[in-house]
């Protein structure tokens, strides 16, 4: 390694400074500020998410190594951290009238999000496999602490528990398989396990290796069968978190998935596009029938997450760099809707999160058309249905699927998506076509309005007009081996 | 030319339009509409046949209807011989039944009575549609559209169920035929490439006998079903629960001659269809027989002349079957008199007494009803072909065609029918207008018909009577004219003028023999029809339920049919299996679903397990590869 | 290609109801009676505004006229590409035309107007963008998007078991138009490794044929989503229930537009793309469709509820549509055609009719009727009329498409043809029997006594209703003339390409299985 | 240098195991802790024998970061179990079942 390696230039880091930084003010001007306004650091941390967006958008079309070359700034890495940003700053809107309802409204709970943040932006700029499961661990324990963080609830803090145990136990086996490629390549460097791959046999150490680093991505994007902890988990968790979770860790993790497939061992790509094939089979058959028979409805989504990471996985398989970015497009719709979804959940849940049953949704259309509709959308895009979101991701997926000669595994995927339609159709026909069983005797919160309008916008946008998006995603896996 | 051809043809078109939309305002004045367009139409078509028989044609378009490539169907019209006499023919027994109407359907409700008088003129429309069309589809078009007519005016009196079951099963039964007709119009245009009578008959000959053959047969059934001939003739009896006047002009004077008209407008094919001529004479004949042993036991007074209907109707498809189609024609041209007569003469009959049918019940009517009586005799007469009534003239051509032109069965079957038909025909006369009355309270309420009504059945008498002489013109009276169209190449008028004679006077002998019998049997009471009855009771039981073919249809056909539909076609197979089908993939998805469920034990070592066992596997997969 | 119009024609026609959506949106929910008269002036303007398509139609051409073309989605080659020829013109006339009818027949509606009117105009939308849309992209979204107003309307105002019936039309639907999907996508990459260019262009992949041994599975794929929505004899069971659940104008719709974007999806997509395997495949869909019109009449004959009964009589006027496109004569595909337009209206009609007495009886069952013609003397009337329209009396329009459907279909498959014309007998039966048993005989329930005759605005439906059925009865001929040329050039790429197909379909790949195939397609290296 | 690294390795795999199988038997919360920590301990063996053998800091460098975490991670994970412990008054984790299926 040259100079260059010394160079640190704080530059590409910039976004991610700001960040920390809010964090810091919110707790800190938790500490010594007035009581009662804690909400308001919620809009701070708002403000500091879209400073830290704004500087990550002026990186765009720049391209750096950093840190010794651990750190990568590409469109890639840029364009997901604005996904998180994004991501961030839904959850943060939804989340004030929910604190204030559970009565948990405390400055940490921002802090916590933005510090996630922070490790998601690492785990997709990195270009060593440490510097990744550094961001994975700031960003899983944020979350164990997010999850938990309405802790006199029972359900809460067994899911955070959940998240604990299996959560370490997956980072202990991707830290495993870690090992046993640096043992075979003498090295974590993306490029230098590329080197190493492309001039040598594989051996059986380095399959288990990349295996068992795969096994920890799995879990982290809850892919069947390593999918068991998302539905207790989520199900547990505050409404919003659930959200945050099960967008945010997605979209880092399929982003560094990529990374570490496309990039460091694409020549085995033999051996891993099978093992991803059956996963995602796998992850789509559970998910969705699993989700058939479910009467709660974030457990429900968790199901239908399950589903999506499978059908993500699909754009995984098909190995190309239109794979790549239609898995990136995907789990930004994915994202959206998902969040939407929770964001109602939360808003319908009331206090301690008592009405999360399908039935408690009969009739919802009648008292708040306007919640009601965006649900609606939120779960047709989830289903699929064209002119949303969700079909052109699903679309964009198969498409990528298909050329790369993956026939019957979009035929599959596609079957499932039918399947899939039946629950969320399930959900609607409850808030339209069922008479409603109590009066709905809750306070939505100005802030849960806008992040919903933003969300049906995005919706809407991204599924009539994706072309800017979807280039931007294609552009941004220029590097993509093949 | 043209001009009074649209004109004999739309004029009731345009009254049955007027009193169909301004319903509510003619009201009982809708005859005032209908009956003056029925004798325009006639004087139309009358001027038509003036021009005809002073040698002009006419074939010409109206407008364009159908052009599909090379499927270009026109709506237009051809008046030859034949058209000529069919429309001057239509339009007159039509022209003095709407007249005969007026009276008949007096005390209808204002609506029924406009709705009769636009369905009647509708009827007319289609009728002169079908004999003056320049194509198969038209003609067809009318056939369809009489047949609706008929539908219509069967149920006119919708609320007894048989008048509703009657008209259903007329339209159905006719359908059916039709069904076989249309196959026809599709094979004709498959192999002759038009539907144009002029290419077609042009053309004839330029297929295979064989599927000229099969194309005639498929004509047929057409004709089968319309004309009421065996196996279809079921719906004709039962059609008599219309109107009395409908059932004069449809059922016997028009719509149903439609078949023979048809298989005539068609000699040139039948001409090159030996087998199918044969097939045509033979049902004829058969149905002739068949009906005519029929009429001889029923009691009803329309029925006994339904199934003289179909028996006249036998022979004329014997006609046109053995190759004389003007004969057949001819016959038509005086059965449309006669027939036409003696149903009004029955109308008027059931009018003064209030729908009774049962001639057990009447009797020497004639003194009540003067007019009414003899103008039935005429028909009567005529129709057992008595010189020098009409019948008499068309029924003898048409068994000497039979004889000469090697048919000595049909002919002996036909002569002996002659008798049948003669002794009920006269039977009937006998029970109802002699002898004494049976029930007085009916003789009672009898007495003649207004002249609104005895008017036509006068002139329909006179026609009766004389039509025939139509055969004594020059070159070959109506039958020679005709001939310039149906060009029938056997004249066999001369060489046998012998043996023509000798066949002249068995038919009349054999209607002579049948009303002296009927007048022996029903005046003299020698020998008794009631202890004939109980001696022959197989053959009578048998022959008065009408060989028990209605009962046979819904045994054999309609009731399977219905019941298979319901049990085994919809509960079974749709409900059962296909739908079973389609929710049963719904319940195993479901049942899928909660075996998947049972992996999720929200217990933590067992999702350890179940990574572990996950990551084993999916490390098999990759080596795999 | 014909060039665009003035002023972009079909995109105002498509989309024009989204104003009224609009409109809608700021009205409120209390005031019925506006919200009714915005949405039926919305449809009538919109059936207005797609008359210009028919007088402005070329004559003689089989090309698409009014064209637009936008690029929509540039890195996808989708482009947003309207266009009608005479195949697709008067489908979309037709469904201007119903759904004006519709939301006039929608009058009894009190239950949540505004989305009701709401849904019927988004699913207007829709609706005319399948018939109008000549990208694959465009036509994929605007055919499932429909499934979702449609869902709601029968889902929220049907019948008691609305539920089951609209779940199972969506998932049904669903799961048929996935395959096609896929197969879709097949072609466009499929496109793209020929010709190297990304294109969703319909004109485009049909000049790009396809290889032999893939061929038959997407035509099944594309043959199943279509199928099932026109519906054809085994995939037919959803109809009955969404019929007899929607609501009126819901089955109006579902009977007079929905059906027929099945046989339109044959015949502009299925066919073409695939000649050789329609071919191949034309014996299957002839046996098909000739079960579909006897089993459907038969079935028919024998139902209690009359709206099942018409539910029934589509499949097998449907069944017919399908015999004539398969036979593939000029003659068959045109009265195929035109009996799409003709289904669209006579059984359009009998629902609305169905529906008025439900309106009065609350019941539709045929037990509960009988003897009303004499207390409702115009309905009856009405009724006879769309019942002869529907039986294909000759002077009506049913009779023209019927006839020519099936002389066609007896020029190419005379066996066919003769068991297809028993739709003639078997339509009377079920249709006449169903008179007989609603309208003669005695009154025997006394509620029917009392019965109201139509009204105004009933009246009003019904004439429209006449109208198109004499006009294409007596002077069908501009309709045919604006079908023929599309008729006749979609035979010749059917036939032609077939031949071609036949001749030199990719070498190697012809004895190969799919399986191999898809390794094969698999070992391609994907282009950057 | 003695022996080679492949002892090394075993050993780790085999403590990493050992930890692996902790978490699949034991019911304790703390317990299972501490076995998670035994496994990420085993692969910090691991890393320093492999960094060793390579000459590369690389190895070494990891561990440091490892270790790192793993306080972290106990520093929550204490916190969490505590919570768990003060609502249900056990910190066994077959408690921990309210969600299934």
């Amino acid at each position: 390694m040259s100079v260059q390696m010394l160079s640190v230039s704080i530059r590409p880091l910039l976004p991610v400074i700001v960040l920390l930084v809010t964090g810091m003010m919110v707790l800190f001007m938790d500490a010594f500020g007035a009581e009662g306004r804690e909400s308001h650091y919620g809009y701070l941390g708002l403000a500091g998410l879209a400073i830290a967006g704004w500087l990550a958008f002026k990186m765009w079309g720049t391209h750096s190594l950093s840190f010794a070359h651990t750190l990568i700034t590409d469109k890639l890495s840029i364009i997901t951290s604005l996904i998180y940003f994004l991501i961030a700053g839904l959850t943060i809107l939804f989340s004030p009238g929910y604190l204030r309802q559970e009565e948990r409204n405390l400055a940490e709970y921002y802090a916590l999000i933005l510090f996630a943040v922070v490790g998601l932006v690492f785990m997709t700029s990195a270009q060593h496999l440490v510097l990744f499961f550094v961001g994975l661990e700031v960003l899983s324990i944020s979350l164990y602490a997010l999850a938990g963080f309405v802790r006199q609830r029972d359900l809460c803090n067994e899911a955070a528990l959940k998240y604990l145990f299996l959560g370490g136990f997956a980072s202990a086996i991707l830290l495993m398989g870690m090992a046993f490629i640096y043992s075979v390549t003498g090295s974590l460097y993306f490029q230098d396990v590329a080197r190493y791959v492309i001039h040598s046999h594989p051996s059986v150490a380095l399959l288990l290796g990349i295996v068992l680093v795969l096994v920890g991505f799995f879990f982290k994007v809850s892919a069947a069968p390593f999918h068991a902890w998302a539905p207790d988990v989520y199900g547990g968790a505050p409404a919003p978190v659930a959200g945050f979770m099960a967008t945010a860790a997605k979209v880092a993790v399929f982003g560094v998935m990529l990374r570490f497939l496309g990039m460091a061992v694409y020549p085995l790509k033999v051996h891993w596009i099978a093992v991803v094939t059956v996963v995602s089979v796998a992850s789509m058959v559970i998910g969705n029938f699993a989700a058939l028979r479910q009467d709660n409805i974030k457990r429900l989504l968790a199901y239908s997450s399950i589903a999506h990471a499978g059908y993500a996985l699909v754009g995984v398989a098909a190995a190309s760099r239109q794979g790549g970015a239609a898995v990136l497009f995907y789990m930004l719709a994915y994202s959206l809707m998902n969040l939407g979804a929770f964001g109602v959940v939360s808003l319908v849940g009331r206090k301690g999160e008592r009405y999360v049953k399908i039935s408690d949704y009969a009739g919802l259309a009648a008292k708040h058309p306007v919640l009601a509709a965006a649900m609606a959308i939120c779960f047709f895009s989830l289903a699929g249905v064209p002119g949303t979101a969700g079909f052109m991701g699903k679309f964009y997926v198969f498409a990528s699927g298909v050329r790369a000669g993956q026939i019957p595994l979009v035929v599959i995927a596609v079957l499932n998506s039918a399947v899939a339609a039946y629950y969320y159709l399930r959900v609607v026909y409850m808030m339209y076509m069922e008479e409603p069983k109590e009066e709905y005797v809750f306070t939505i919160h100005p802030a849960a309005v806008i992040a919903l309008v933003i969300i049906v916008i995005g919706i809407f946008q991204l599924g009539l007009i994706p072309g800017g998006v979807l280039s931007a995603s294609y552009s941004s896996f220029a590097w993509f081996m093949s | 030319m043209k001009l009074w051809v649209l004109g004999a043809v739309f004029i009731p078109l345009l009254g049955a339009a007027v009193n169909g939309i301004f319903l509510w305002i003619t009201k009982k004045k809708a005859h005032l509409i209908a009956v003056p367009a029925l004798f325009a139409s006639c004087i139309c078509s009358l001027v038509v046949l003036s021009k005809v028989l002073g040698g002009a044609h006419a074939d010409f378009d109206l407008y364009l209807w159908i052009p599909v490539g090379k499927f270009v169907v026109p709506v237009g019209f051809l008046i030859d011989e034949l058209s000529a006499v069919m429309l001057a023919t239509v339009s007159f027994v039509a022209a003095w039944i709407h007249l005969y109407s007026i009276g008949y359907m007096e005390h209808e409700t204002p609506r029924g009575y406009a709705k009769y008088f636009c369905w009647l003129n509708l009827f007319t429309f289609f009728m002169l549609l079908l004999v003056s069309a320049n194509n198969f589809l038209l003609m067809f078009v009318g056939w369809e559209g009489v047949g609706l007519c008929s539908y219509l005016l069967i149920g006119y009196w919708y609320e007894k169920a048989s008048a509703a079951n009657a008209g259903m099963k007329a339209f159905v039964t006719t359908r059916l035929g039709d069904l076989g007709f249309m196959i026809g119009l599709f094979a004709i245009y498959k192999y002759y490439g038009s539907l144009m009578f002029a290419n077609v008959f042009s053309h004839a000959s330029i297929l295979s006998s064989s599927l000229i053959t099969v194309i005639t047969l498929l004509l047929f059934v057409g004709a089968v079903g319309k004309s009421a001939q065996f196996p279809l003739y079921v719906w004709l009896p039962d059609a008599m629960e219309g109107p009395t006047p409908v059932s004069s002009l449809i059922h016997a004077a028009t719509m149903v001659t439609a078949g023979v008209y048809m298989v005539a407008r068609c000699h040139a094919l039948y001409n090159l269809a030996p087998f199918s001529a044969e097939i045509v004479a033979s049902i004829g004949a058969f149905t002739a027989l068949f009906a005519a042993t029929i009429a001889l036991v029923n009691n009803d007074l329309k029925r006994v002349l339904a199934y003289s209907t179909i028996s006249q109707l036998g022979y004329m498809f014997i006609g046109v079957g053995v190759g004389v189609y003007a004969a057949g024609i001819f016959h038509l041209f005086t059965h449309a008199f006669f027939k036409g007569l003696m149903f009004l003469t029955a109308g008027s009959v059931m009018h003064v007494l209030h729908g009774e049918l049962n001639m057990q019940k009447m009797g020497g009517l004639i003194k009540k009803m003067p007019i009414t009586g003899w103008t039935f005799v005429v028909g009567a007469l005529a129709i057992s072909g008595i010189p020098p009534f009409s019948g008499f003239w068309s029924k003898d051509e048409i068994l000497a065609g039979a004889f000469f032109h090697g048919h000595p069965v049909v002919w002996i079957v036909g002569t002996f029918t002659a008798f049948l038909t003669a002794f009920y025909m006269f039977r009937l006369i006998f029970l109802t207008f002699f002898g004494k009355p049976r029930d007085a309270h009916l003789y009672e309420m009898a007495h003649e018909s207004p002249p609104v009504m005895t008017i036509p059945l006068i002139v329909l008498a006179i026609g009766s009577a004389l039509a025939g002489f139509f055969a004594l013109g020059p070159h070959g009276g109506i039958v020679g004219f005709l001939n310039k169209t149906l060009g029938e190449t056997v004249a066999h008028g001369k060489e046998a003028a012998g043996v023509g004679h000798l066949l002249l006077i068995i038919s009349v002998a054999m209607g002579v023999l049948g009303i002296a019998l009927a007048y022996s049997m029903y005046i003299r009471r020698v020998p008794d029809p009631v202890v004939m009855a109980r001696t022959l009771r197989p053959i009578y039981t048998l022959l008065y339920n009408k060989y028990y073919v209605d009962e046979v249809y819904f045994a054999f056909i309609i009731n399977p049919l219905v019941g298979g539909s319901r049990y085994v076609l919809w509960k079974f197979m749709d409900v059962a299996i296909i739908d079973g089908v389609v929710n049963g993939i719904g319940r195993l998805c479901r049942l899928v679903g909660s075996g998947v469920r049972q992996f999720q034990t929200g217990y933590i070592p067992d999702y350890v397990w179940m990574i572990l066992v996950g990551a084993v596997v999916i490390y098999w997969i990759g080596i795999l590869f | 290609m014909m060039g665009g119009v003035a002023y972009p024609m079909l995109t105002v026609v498509t989309f024009f109801p989204l104003i009224g959506v609009l409109v809608l949106l700021f009205i409120d929910k209390e005031s019925k009676n506006l919200i009714r008269w915005v949405a039926f002036i919305t449809t009538v303007i919109e059936f207005i505004l797609s008359m210009p398509l028919y007088f402005r139609f070329h004559l003689g051409t089989y090309h698409y006229q009014f064209v637009e073309r936008i690029p929509w989605i540039k890195i996808l080659g989708a482009s947003y590409h309207l266009g009608v020829d005479g195949i697709s013109l008067f489908l979309v006339l037709l469904t201007t035309f119903l759904t004006m009818l519709s939301i006039l027949a929608s009058w009894s509606i009190e239950k949540h107007v505004k989305e009701y009117m709401i849904s019927f105009l988004l699913l207007e939308t829709t609706m005319i963008g399948v018939f109008c849309a000549l990208d694959m992209l465009l036509f994929y979204l605007f055919w499932e998007a429909m499934l979702v107003p449609m869902y709601l309307l029968i889902g929220v105002w049907g019948g008691p078991r609305r539920v089951y019936a609209a779940i199972k039309f969506f998932l049904y639907t669903m799961a048929g138009s996935v395959l096609m999907l896929v197969s879709i996508i097949f072609l466009y990459y499929h496109h793209y490794k020929v010709t190297g260019e990304l294109s969703f262009s319909l004109i485009k992949l049909l000049a790009t044929p396809v290889p032999a041994v893939v061929a038959p599975w997407l035509f099944l794929a594309f043959a199943l989503a279509f199928a099932i929505k026109v519906p054809m004899f085994p995939f037919h069971t959803w109809l009955p229930d969404a019929h007899v659940e929607a609501p009126t104008a819901g089955s109006v719709i579902l009977a007079g537009v929905l059906l027929k974007m099945g046989t339109y999806g044959f015949i502009r997509f299925c066919m073409p793309f695939f000649p050789h395997a329609s071919l191949r495949f034309t014996g299957l869909f002839l046996v098909l469709a000739v079960i579909s019109i006897i089993y459907g009449a038969l079935v028919a004959l024998v139902q209690d509820d009359m709206k099942k009964l018409v539910a029934y009589t589509s499949v097998s006027h449907l069944g017919l549509v399908m015999l004539g496109m398969f036979a593939l004569t000029l003659q068959s595909v045109t009265g195929g055609l035109l009996q799409m337009v003709n289904h669209g209206i006579s059984t359009g009609a009998l629902f609305l009719l169905v529906g008025m007495a439900y309106d009065r009886r609350h019941t539709r069952l045929i037990k509960d009727y009988g003897g009303i013609a004499r207390v409702m003397p115009i309905y009856s009337a009405f009724f006879l009329i769309a019942t002869l329209s529907s039986i294909g009396l000759p002077g009506l329009n049913g009779f023209v498409g019927e006839f020519l459907a099936l002389v066609g279909t007896f020029k190419s498959h005379p066996v066919f043809g003769a068991l297809g014309a028993t739709t003639s007998v078997l339509s009377a039966c079920y249709m006449l029997w169903l008179v007989k048993r609603v309208f003669y005989h005695e009154i025997t329930v006394t509620e029917n006594l009392s019965l109201k005759d139509l009204g105004f605005r009933e009246v009003v439906i019904c004439l429209m209703f006449s109208i198109p059925m004499f006009w294409i009865g007596i002077y069908p001929k501009p309709v045919l003339k604006r079908m023929e040329p599309s008729v006749a050039h979609f035979i010749a790429q059917v036939k032609g390409e077939a031949a071609m197909a036949i001749e030199h379909s990719p070498q190697a790949k012809e004895k190969m299985s799919l399986a191999a195939y898809l390794v094969e397609e698999r070992k391609v290296e994907v282009r950057p | 240098m003695g022996i080679g690294v492949f002892p090394y390795i075993v050993l780790s795999v085999l403590v990493f195991l050992l930890g692996a199988l902790g978490l699949m038997i034991r019911r304790n919360a703390i317990v299972m802790f501490l076995c998670l920590e035994l496994m990420l301990n085993g692969v910090n063996i691991m890393f320093v024998a492999l960094s060793r053998r390579m000459c590369s800091a690389e190895g070494q460098v990891i561990v440091l970061f490892v270790m790192a975490v793993a306080a972290a991670e106990a520093a929550i994970g204490m916190a969490v179990i505590t919570a768990f412990y003060r609502v249900r008054g056990g910190v066994d984790v077959d408690r921990a079942q309210l969600m299934k299926w």
